[in-house]
């Protein structure tokens, strides 16, 4: 067998004609549809017919996106394309309201004379233990950082509990306890709670929600709407610990390693941050989806294109090495303890020595410029001296074979 | 085609001898040895790693090679820029 | 990384580049295919066009073992998959390619049990863990994956598991090489061989093409370098009127090939009369089948699976995109009924295919992105 | 077959003496261990051996529980004796801190100048939609509620989902488009959300998350602190509507009736309690676990008793068949649109005139009044004249043959 | 509701009281058994001992059916749900009952699948929906109850059903109050008979109790002024030097009981020679088991059970409780090692049973509750 | 012991005729009435249920003639308590 076929050469199926799909034959119907779009209306300025095709796409990109599956799956949980299509299309018009619009990892709100910030988020990470962690401590750390991040600073959590009948009480004690050590760490409270018990085969063990009240004491707004050409965009450490930890403690892969996960609060270092500079325009942590994801969310916010600088990136050695190995890019794995800072580029000094100065921004990084042409878009300059665009991740970061 | 990446064999796994321990920037896992049986890696070599299965050898001899060429190639790139330069100051 | 990071260096893709340029015939403009989409994804991956002259083009070719899936393939998983304790595993890539109704992600939204796993040995150890369900590894990949499904199919025999079996769809490259060299209209130069397939088949399969076809190919490495050089290789070829078959990646491919490798192909798999490729239509002898011999590790055996051809509309164009006969947006489907999120052929599955790449990206040119970031960097070296 | 056997009598088991259950075994040597307490000491006043038994128990009482299961069991879930344990065993210990403790609906938050409420809850009912109702307006009223009985005006909600792989999108649909209409209704603004994924079989269709935060804008602080001997207890309408369609939606029982749920949010009708009347004492939804237990949690907190009189109890015809049929005690059936209110003893008029004046308070009733003593119980006196203890609910109210 | 709200009266209570008052012998104290969980249920739901005056004391007896289980058979039921595929089905009740492992809450929390249901036959649609699982139906319950178990078999049967069994736990009442009867220490008046279970087997079977024993029964309804009026009748029987089984409870109970129903219990099922009653230890010809001729329907025949018992500590005094002869703070294991949690004995299962209402409300006398209740009843007509 | 509940038959089911639609307060269920075989209930019936079977009708001549003896007991005492009011007023 050597792979050269005898006689080889494309040719028609002996069949009949086979059915199309029913997607198939809609898609074709909208083809159809708008294929007249492509004749160049007289007494118009003509455009050129690839101008004509680009237009159309980018009206079909303007439309408000619609689901075009009918069930939820598990792409619509990782952050990337499909996450944004559900929120855009199901969630966002439905909840549509000025503070939601935002779209930012905490709401900012005003009660009376207070700033406060408040933001929720649920978490499922399986396994519940993992090196570095668990779903306790990244429960808490992760609500606090999405109110560090907004500038806020974090004073009151709430817990709410899912837990499958069988659970045993051990590993919630565990859980608790972690939860507890977190917010002590991080200096805020656990105020109030809630506990629901589901049927065996109902959940996967305990799931959490931790919603999360800060104070914005500082004057100044954070946000992505803030961001400007000339911006640059610093990683307070290296990306990816995380998401690979959790990634092979799985066990599925088969993969051993001594990742730990980078799950901690950044309310600290956000506060000596904005201690040493003022020039802080927007804060992330770069869960879900990783740098890539936060960095698109920048560019399309703020409508201004992102420029990163590959060999800048912090990446420890295993995670380069279980990334290699499984196909996949450190910069769209979670984090859990990182934040993405953009600052005016002349506070970037100031900004990247004040981060430093903590320990959970030893190694904190320059990693990129924001500039204003082509509006929308993260762009990478690889190691290798190229350039490339960093676009949304249409799923999950999935090991690859190719 | 096909996501292959180089790894150092580390061990073989004596109780199951046709796979082997392998280290990709200090990652670990058991990769099967089994398409090398007619020439079997040992700690110390490097092989190209795809779906869990050691394809080849890679060959410490011929990667040392391309590296010269690029290299040569870089330097006389080099020669000829520096050259350049010198050409245009003069 | 040994034998990675050295062949990601800057500096010398400079003298590389250097050297491709002074080659370049003026006037003359130059197109090769890289036929492997592990190189696809290198190019995209490191952004190695910059360093090419305007002149030179690379097409991306049919070598992204997924991408040529056809849908009604798919639709056959999914159908194997929802009999009753059935397992699927496949790879991560296979997920998400869409078949006549919906990927394997929509499928496991509506109750199937398809798992990924890294290696098709993985399969195994899930049948022998779970004895109650039947296990069905979905094999796709050309010539380089094809022997460790061969090995995974002799090691069920050796154990003699019994809730094991392969949906075979491997496929072979030199037919679909052959196809698009047999287009009329062909407007390649030559062609950047594949490395890993060549790990196992060798270099000699490729002597056809010079031979009967006289285009050069040179088998390259994955890495930047690797590419860029090959690239290099192919045009010394052409300024120098030769047309052979290199190897640019000597440190791993052997020029005969693995022969344990094919000999574990041979005792497991045989060639099908035709297989459908997206996109491309029927092409006769590209793939793969379990042999009778191991006909009890054949799903295409066990599972009495429909069959049925999902149609791609008759207005499909990959086959020209892929010959470099047309652009993608020239493709009368492209962009209407052909999206990312509905590809119909396969230059449109992969976010690194010609189509996909173009229709999320189209409108900005590579020139644009280029002085962008070139501004960036000049602007960031002062910080 | 008359039912009366030939012989009879208690005789010894033929074979040897089994063995016994580890519980037993160690419940025995724990009786062992404290037998030497019942003889009286020397010189100490001599108590009768019955009070010697019940101080044994009392002191046993008044011990931190512990969690004398391994695995978290479905009555941990049920609002009843064992959500008790597990939340004095395991969280509260853990988390403690003056805001929790007070282990009221909602925490009473100050920052700065604001007085805030905040809470959360998650909701996981089953089925998700039912008469009445669906996950999406139970959640919104659900915290809307919340901190509406904690005098708080809600202002701001979270929604964090966690959606099964599968999940149909019409059915999310339906559920985000009702809890939009249920926050409209409320006055309310969902301002910051999560959405995760889990795998199917990990998750029963939709959980939904919600935690809110409102403003204390009265200057009284409400509480089962502040209830004292003298109160009276008005409940805002029928109970037990909401538990009872739940229950009979599942389909298990085979019931069918036109019962529906009673969901609702009570902000409006607290907003007028309020504005009727400043005798309020505290307020609590009497949601899991029904009116019994939000009576029990008053009768503990404040060190009083409560007396009910059962006739008063507003409770609807279906839901009195359903619960004979059952045999459950509407007192104890969830209701998710009613509130328990203690009001001052010369307060009740005013206070019963201004819920009976907002639709969802239509039917209020005074169901009965706080003395004394004996201390930490709740009474009642029967329709039929007599007495008995209402005690907290051992699991759920499930249904009984006997 | 009709047949219900006419007797929870409290104008006719105050009368029977009044004229139950009457009829106390000045210095006597009365004690009767209620048997039934259910008369303990409504007396406890509705407060009737508010009516009688201090010198009439009701015992709690032996009749409730799931707290007489004893822990073997609640652990020879896990050891059944744990079987491979068993699905097993059971009254709401059953769920909390504590075995030598924990309940089928706990062990449900272990994995296994123990569901509730309201009737026998929803077991039989849960069998047929569910071809796949060998459904049990964990049976429990006196006369009343067996009939239904018994019907269900008939229909399996019928229906040639083949994934349902029953596991047997059906108990007679007549040699529970028997043993009882049978103490030397009795101090019983009289008793209230269980309405429901003669719903079934009629009045006759009680006439022992009059003839050997001098006992008088009277069979009573559920409703409070049902048992009211019994208490009547007997404090009347007493009175008049009578010695008889009555039946207050005619608009229910035939004297005859139901000929249908004890056919179908006959049919399908026999006498066991013994049975552990929890507390209680062993009674003879107390239970019924599942015919020969419905084997395929015995869970008992089906499933190899250990059959272990659970050793009772010896210090249990449940019977000296149930006779009345102890007060529940006198049994030696009182509050150490049993428990509500923990219970030991069948009157700390439910907490209406005389060790368990003791043990949460022993401190509150009856007396501080009227007093509570009265001062809030006459403040509130104040409101 | 055992939860007897009374309630109305509505129908028989014709398709399944040991079942009938029975109402208590309103909800409804469908009850095996084969155990009253011998004398089968009609619509209009009373019947005690137990876990989901009629275990018995429910005689309304024997409810009435209870309750009338209960009441005779109330006005008895009633009187009595009348009686003795009177005769502390006079
Ligand atoms: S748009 Fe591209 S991928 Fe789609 S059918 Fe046309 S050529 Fe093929
Ligand atoms: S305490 Fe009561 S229930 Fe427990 S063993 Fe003693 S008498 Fe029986
Ligand atoms: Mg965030
Ligand atoms: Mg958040
Ligand atoms: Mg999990
Ligand atoms: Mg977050
Ligand atoms: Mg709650
Ligand atoms: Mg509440
Ligand atoms: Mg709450
Ligand atoms: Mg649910
Ligand atoms: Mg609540
Ligand atoms: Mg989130």
């Amino acid at each position: 067998m050597s792979g050269v076929p005898e006689s080889s050469g494309v040719q028609e199926h002996p069949t009949d004609q086979p059915p199309a799909a029913n997607w198939v034959e809609e898609a074709m119907a909208e083809h159809h549809a708008t294929e007249h779009e492509l004749v160049p209306t007289p007494g118009t300025r003509h455009a050129s017919r690839e101008q004509q095709v680009l237009d159309r796409i980018d009206k079909a990109r303007r439309r408000r996106p619609k689901m075009k599956e009918q069930r939820i799956t598990s792409s619509h949980g990782a952050g990337g394309k499909a996450t944004h299509t559900l929120i855009e299309a199901i969630f966002a018009p439905a909840f549509s309201n000025p503070l939601l619009d935002k779209m930012e990892d905490s709401a900012a709100l005003t009660v009376g004379d207070a700033r406060l910030a408040f933001t929720t988020d649920s978490y499922v990470v399986s396994p519940i233990f993992f090196p570095g962690g668990n779903i306790g401590d990244l429960a808490v750390n992760g609500t606090v950082n999405d109110l560090s991040v907004a500038g806020a600073t974090p004073l009151y959590l709430s817990a709410g509990f899912i837990l499958e009948e069988g659970f045993p009480v051990a590993d919630l004690q565990r859980i608790v306890d972690s939860m507890a050590a977190a917010a002590a760490a991080a200096g805020v409270q656990i105020v109030t709670g809630d506990t629901k018990v589901v049927q065996r085969g109902k959940a996967d063990g305990c799931y959490i929600n931790t919603s999360g009240v800060g104070v914005r004491e500082h004057s100044t707004d954070f946000g992505v709407d803030q961001v400007k050409p000339g911006d640059v965009v610093i990683v307070s450490g290296p990306i990816g610990d995380h998401g690979v930890t959790v990634m092979l403690a799985r066990g599925e892969l088969d993969i051993m390693s001594d990742i730990t996960s980078d799950t901690a609060a950044v309310n600290g270092l956000v506060a000596r941050l904005l201690a040493g500079t003022n020039g802080v325009r927007a804060m992330r942590d770069a869960t879900r989806g990783g740098v890539a994801t936060i960095l698109n969310e920048v560019a399309k916010g703020a409508n201004v294109a992102v420029v990163v600088n590959e060999a800048a990136v912090p990446v420890r050695t295993e995670v380069r090495g279980a990334s290699e190995l499984l196909g996949i890019d450190p910069l769209y794995v979670a984090c859990e303890g990182r934040i993405v800072v953009i600052v005016a580029g002349d506070c970037a000094d100031e900004a990247l020595a004040a981060m430093r100065s903590h320990p959970l921004g030893e190694q904190a990084a320059v990693i990129g410029k924001v500039v204003d042409d082509p509006p929308g878009l993260v762009l990478l300059n690889t190691t290798f001296g190229g350039t490339r665009i960093v676009d949304l991740l249409v799923g999950d970061p999935l090991p690859r074979i190719c | 085609m096909c996501l292959g990446i180089p790894g150092e064999i580390i061990e073989i796994l004596h109780d199951k001898p046709d796979l082997a321990m392998v280290d990709v920037s200090g990652v670990r896992r058991a990769i099967n040895i089994g398409l090398l049986e007619d020439d079997p890696p040992v700690p110390g070599d490097w092989i190209l790693i795809h779906v869990g299965f050691a394809l080849s050898k890679i060959d410490e001899g011929e990667a040392k090679a391309a590296l010269e060429f690029l290299e040569g190639i870089g330097q006389a790139y080099a020669d000829e820029i520096a050259a350049l330069l010198e050409s245009s100051i003069d | 990384m040994r034998y990675v990071d050295e062949f990601r260096d800057a500096e010398k893709a400079r003298a590389l580049s250097a050297r491709i340029a002074s080659l370049c015939e003026p006037g003359r403009h130059y197109k090769f295919m890289e036929v492997c989409g592990g190189h696809t994804h290198t190019i995209y991956k490191h952004g190695l066009e910059d360093y090419l002259p305007e002149t030179i083009e690379l097409v991306h070719g049919p070598g992204c073992p997924v991408c040529v899936i056809p849908m009604g393939r798919v639709d056959d998983s999914i159908y194997i998959a929802r009999q009753p304790d059935v397992l699927m595993t496949s790879f991560g890539d296979m997920m998400r390619v869409p078949g006549g109704n919906g990927s394997f992600f929509d499928s496991n939204a509506e109750g199937t049990n398809i798992k990924m796993v890294y290696s098709p040995l993985d399969s195994l150890k899930i049948a022998r863990q779970n004895p109650d369900q039947r296990v069905v590894f979905m094999a796709i990949g050309f010539e380089t994956t094809a022997p460790s499904t061969a090995m995974t199919i002799l090691r069920a025999a050796a154990e003699g598991l019994e809730n094991f079996s392969v949906f075979c769809n491997h496929v072979t490259i030199i037919p679909a090489i052959k196809a698009i060299l047999d287009s009329p209209d062909l407007r390649l130069d030559g062609f950047i061989g594949p490395g890993h397939v060549s790990t196992v088949i060798g270099c000699r399969p490729y002597e056809f093409i010079t031979t009967d076809y006289h285009k050069p190919i040179v088998v390259a490495g994955f890495e930047p370098l690797d590419i860029l050089q090959s690239i290099y290789m192919l045009m010394l070829q052409l300024s120098e009127g030769r047309c052979e078959v290199e190897n640019q990646y000597s440190r791993v491919v052997p020029w005969d090939g693995n022969l344990v490798a094919l000999k574990a192909i041979t005792e497991t798999m045989e060639l099908r009369p035709y297989f459908e490729w997206r996109g491309l239509g029927f092409i006769s002898q590209s793939a793969m089948q379990v042999k009778e011999k191991y006909a009890r590790f054949d799903a295409e055996r066990i599972f009495n699976m429909p069959g049925l051809r999902v149609a791609d509309p008759k207005a499909c164009q990959c086959g020209e995109v892929l010959k470099g006969v047309l652009k993608p947006w020239e493709c009368k489907v492209f962009g209407t009924a052909c999206t990312p999120e509905t590809p119909i052929g396969t230059c449109m599955v992969s976010p690194e295919g010609a189509c996909a790449a173009y229709y999320n990206f189209g409108r900005f040119t590579r020139q644009r992105v280029k002085e962008a970031t070139a501004v960036a960097t000049t602007e960031a070296s002062k910080v």
